[in-house]
């Protein structure tokens, strides 16, 4: 998909469209997310929802969700503060996405609000300690970790 | 927590009992040994009677391994002793 | 697991899952012989029919993620490998072509068909191996030990080409670690034609075997508006009909001109599968000849730089069991920022969840390996009944007493 | 009946109890080996030639580890039961002719018992699952159940017509009858109800539904180890044994054939051989039939013994009744 395309989709929403030799880049605030990936969505043929990664930018953490047809990807991409890590769940819209977004909640701390694993785990150890910070933010010390979860 | 609970299984299994360690990462941890959620090697919970190396052992290897232990088992066995040859 | 309420707000599927968690429920079993990795599946159930299943994953975590943003370009290659036994070239391929996508590097011809080569043999091991399992879920165990024994065959190729039977580490950022082997060729001719008749007479097996036929008919059924709404990939996709297979439609490796020919099947169901996989497994053995034939004389190997262009790369192949996704960032260092993987298993929990309901508890082996499970198994099964509100414990008084009076009342 | 010493050695040594656990030992090697040969295996190998001792140092081998009692099953019973257990085909092989006509212990109703016997079995296997109070023996007790109520029917009915073709319900009487021709002609339906029904109580494929190792563990004897397994895995194979014997009397003549010598003794010996062959017969086609097919469900079981089987039978009945 051109950047042309996702146009009137970014001025609507108020975001940015970037264009990169497999990925066009929708960045749009936080607020917004849902609608944009319900707009991406219901574009012909673009209802598969690859994956949501979650990266950890320092400041802020970034959420990006993957959108695949033919040879090229969209890319949804927003920043939340790392000091108040809250999101609108899209699972209402996109029900694929409560897996992948119980993953970023565990591993980054970001809430999603609506999700159904919200304050569940999914793929974190019983074990793993509450009071220690998501392990894939940065800063954390994976061997601090492993003696509170008494690995080591 | 892991750790307890594979304590247990092993206590409740019926004697004669060999616990065998296949694999690098049931030996030391291999490739994962740093990751947050990796608890390193086995014999820091249970006694291994047999470590078995490779990622992943060929089968002859574990066959091999499993014969090795089968034969090396001195007789009688000596009260609550690990065999390690 | 204990069942947290929260006045979030309810989404689609939320609110039927907290509908039901309020209600007792019954462990099935600490370790559940019937995948083989640990997982954890909630069932609501009614009587025997399930009406909700909530999956529960992890039970293997190991943090890789983390790790990889500690190791050089280099080693993680080793590491994403061995995230899966099952299609780990599939996990390393991803991540060179991802980390190449980033660097001004163009990869020798002959790399990349070598590199289809291998992967195209370990779809085949891939599919052959869930077909034994399934055999063994359906006590079949006849039909396990021959497809397993067929598929010797392909480890000890892979072996010859590469020296590994499992993980391979022949992909490496720059091409491949080493060339075909002299007089291989003729070989891996040979063991196609003796899979491919393999497989022509399983397809005849499965379809005709009574026994088998009762237990994957009409189990396990999806449709396509389910198929868009959860995003299945692989064989669990393109069985309700949907034509999407990465390798034609975005190829990579050198699938652009190996095509394959994409397999279809209207019937949504485990014995389709049954089929559309023995299929995809006749096609590979023509693409593995195909490629053999085409491949190019040259280098297979380039020179790789130690750190890697500051950038941010998407990637994805067709593993064995669907979309295998690799997010790769680069800060220009000799680590990655950030590598996010997504499998093609964690892709399909949802619609396996969806395959499920309906079903009664026998059925669950079968309907969970039909979509070819690869964090493996159900490490346990909680069984929850909608129609009793009664708390079970894990204690086996209780449970004998249901037990007496379950079938007291059939 | 009055048992004097000649039949007390008979009972415990040969034909009786000894020579059919060492033939239960050997079936479970023909078995294990039939089934690895048609798996492309190899088998048991290393103890004894061709592994033939493999089954007997199973035994003891399961019979030398320690037994564990869990808390919470009843323990008079999980400690005795696997005896009782055994003791249900164990009465049953005294039964079967196996030196001629007449067997070691004969009377004029000895189909009754031998129904009797297999559903004591039954029982058994029930009490066995339900005293050891595992998740996973309590569903495969379940199974058990439903599983019998479906295949006793038929089963009954199939043991039935040969009996009405003899009139008799002694096995030595429908034995004798037999030497004008095996009843597996007239009463074929009879005699492949009863080798799926057979494969029904044994828990073989396709109806080893209460052991389905990939949904319940090892169904209800999941709980049971060292000596008391040992005896329950003995049991099962001598109830192959059993159910084979049972066949091989009922519908293929028994022990009956030519007589080739004047002598009696050596004449015994010409219908042991026959008995033999034809048990090893039966024993490869229930081996065979269980290796090539899958399992499949309960409900299914259920249908195809209630749905199928149970009508074939009755006409078979019929058949016989209106033929004879």
């Amino acid at each position: 998909m051109s950047s042309e395309e996702l146009a009137p989709l970014a001025s609507r929403l108020g975001g940015t469209v970037a264009a990169g030799p497999k990925t066009t880049i929708l960045s749009v605030s936080p607020d917004k997310v849902v609608e944009a990936c319900k707009g991406v969505s219901s574009l012909p043929g673009w209802y598969h929802l690859t994956t949501i990664t979650g990266m950890d930018l320092g400041q802020d953490i970034a959420i990006l969700y993957h959108f695949w047809q033919g040879k090229r990807f969209v890319q949804v991409r927003t920043q939340v503060p790392k000091s108040a890590p809250r999101l609108e769940s899209i699972t209402g819209a996109l029900a694929a996405g409560i897996i992948y977004e119980a993953e970023i909640q565990d591993v980054l701390g970001v809430a999603f609000e609506g999700n159904p694993y919200l304050g569940k785990r999914l793929i974190l150890p019983d074990a793993y300690p509450t009071d220690a910070p998501p392990p894939l933010q940065k800063g954390t010390d994976p061997h601090k970790i492993k003696k509170m979860m008494e690995l080591e | 927590m892991m750790r307890e609970r594979l304590r247990t299984v092993y206590e409740q299994m019926p004697e004669p009992r060999h616990v065998v360690a296949i694999g690098a990462c049931a030996l030391g941890g291999g490739v994962m040994k740093d990751c947050y959620s990796a608890g390193g090697g086995i014999d820091s919970v249970i006694p291994v009677d047999l470590y078995i190396p490779g990622c992943p052992p060929r089968p002859e290897a574990i066959l091999y391994g499993i014969l090795k232990l089968v034969t090396g088992i001195p007789d009688p066995i000596p009260e609550g002793e690990a065999i390690v040859k | 697991m204990s069942d947290q309420g929260t006045d979030a707000k309810r989404t689609e599927a939320g609110a039927g899952l907290m509908q039901y968690s309020t209600e007792g429920m019954m462990p099935f079993g600490p370790v559940h012989p019937s995948l083989k990795e640990p997982e954890y599946f909630k069932l609501y159930l009614e009587g025997e029919k399930i009406v909700h299943v909530e999956p529960r994953i992890g039970y293997v975590h190991r943090g890789i993620e983390r790790a990889a943003q500690e190791r050089t370009w280099v080693k993680n290659i080793y590491m994403f490998e061995r995230i899966c036994g099952i299609c780990s070239f599939h996990h390393s391929l991803t991540y060179t072509e991802g980390v190449e996508a980033l660097a001004p590097f163009e990869i020798p011809k002959r790399a990349k068909y070598l590199r289809e080569l291998v992967a195209e043999l370990e779809r085949i091991h891939s599919h052959l191996l869930w077909l034994g399992l399934l055999g063994h879920w359906a006590g079949f165990d006849t039909l396990f030990m021959w497809i397993w024994k067929d598929r010797e065959h392909i480890l000890d190729l892979e072996e010859a080409i590469s020296g590994n039977r499992v993980n391979k580490s022949y992909t490496t950022l720059g091409g491949v670690r080493n060339d075909l082997p002299d007089g291989l060729a003729d070989r891996i001719r040979a063991e196609m034609a003796y899979v491919e008749k393999r497989a022509a007479y399983y397809k005849g097996l499965v379809q005709s075997e009574e026994t088998l036929v009762v237990r994957t008919k009409g189990r396990g059924r999806i449709n396509q508006e389910v198929a868009r709404k959860l995003c299945p990939v692989g064989p669990l996709l393109r069985c309700t009909g949907i034509a999407r297979d990465i390798r034609a439609e975005d190829p990579y490796a050198a699938y652009g001109e190996v095509p394959p020919q994409v397999q279809t099947s209207n019937e949504g169901d485990i014995a389709s599968l049954l089929t559309l996989r023995l299929n995809e497994i006749t096609d590979s053995c023509r693409m593995v000849k195909e490629t053999l034939e085409k491949m190019p004389e040259g280098p297979f190997r380039v020179n790789f730089p130690r750190s890697v262009p500051a950038g941010e790369a998407s990637f994805h192949v067709e593993a064995p069991r669907g979309e295998l996704f690799y997010f790769v960032k680069s800060g220009g260092g000799s680590v990655p920022e950030r590598v996010k993987v997504r499998t093609s298993t964690l892709a399909n929990i949802l619609t396996a969840t969806e395959m499920l309901k309906g079903h009664v508890l026998a059925d669950v082996p079968v309907v969970l390996t039909g979509m070819d499970p690869c964090f493996g198994c159900m490490d346990r099964i909680s069984v929850v009944d909608v129609d009793r509100s009664k708390e079970w414990t894990v204690g086996g008084e209780a449970l004998r007493r249901y037990g007496i009076e379950y079938y007291r009342r059939k | 009946m009055r048992l004097d010493l000649v039949q007390v050695v008979e009972l415990l040594f040969f034909p009786g109890l000894t020579f059919f656990v060492w033939l239960a030992f050997f079936f479970e090697w023909l078995e294990r080996k039939t089934a690895a040969r048609m798996q492309g295996r190899r088998g048991p190998v290393v103890t004894g030639p061709f592994g033939i001792l493999q089954p007997v140092a199973d035994f003891f081998k399961l019979a030398s580890k320690e037994e564990i009692i869990p808390a919470e099953s009843d323990s008079f019973v999980f400690r005795w039961g696997p005896a009782l257990y055994f003791a249900a085909p164990a009465i049953g092989i005294a039964f079967i002719p196996v030196l001629g006509y007449q067997a070691i212990i004969n009377n004029p109703i000895d189909l009754l018992f031998m129904l009797f016997v297999l559903t004591f079995s039954t029982l058994m296997a029930t009490l066995l699952g339900y005293a050891s109070a595992g998740r996973y023996s309590t569903i495969a007790v379940g199974r058990l159940v439903i599983q019998y109520t479906s295949y006793e029917v038929p089963l009954l009915i199939a043991m039935v017509t040969p009996a009405v073709l003899a009139g008799s319900l002694s096995i030595g009487g429908i034995v004798s009858a037999q030497s004008s021709g095996w009843y597996i002609f007239p009463a074929f339906i009879a005699f492949a109800v009863f080798i799926v029904a057979a494969l029904a109580e044994l828990e073989k494929p396709p109806f080893d539904i209460p052991e389905a190792s990939t949904e319940i563990v090892g169904g209800w004897m999941t709980e049971y180890s060292g000596n008391a397994l040992a005896y329950i895995k003995l049991t099962k194979n001598l109830t192959y044994v059993f159910l084979s014997a049972l066949a091989v009397s009922l519908f293929l003549g028994g022990a009956g054939g030519p007589v080739l010598f004047s002598d009696a003794n050596l004449q015994a010996l010409v219908y042991f051989v026959y008995f033999l062959v034809k048990l090893f017969a039966v024993g490869f086609l229930i081996f065979a039939i269980k290796t090539a097919l899958a399992r499949v469900r309960i409900d299914q079981a259920a249908r195809l013994f209630w749905t199928v089987l149970t009508p074939l039978s009755l006409l078979q009945l019929a058949l016989v009744v209106l033929l004879r």
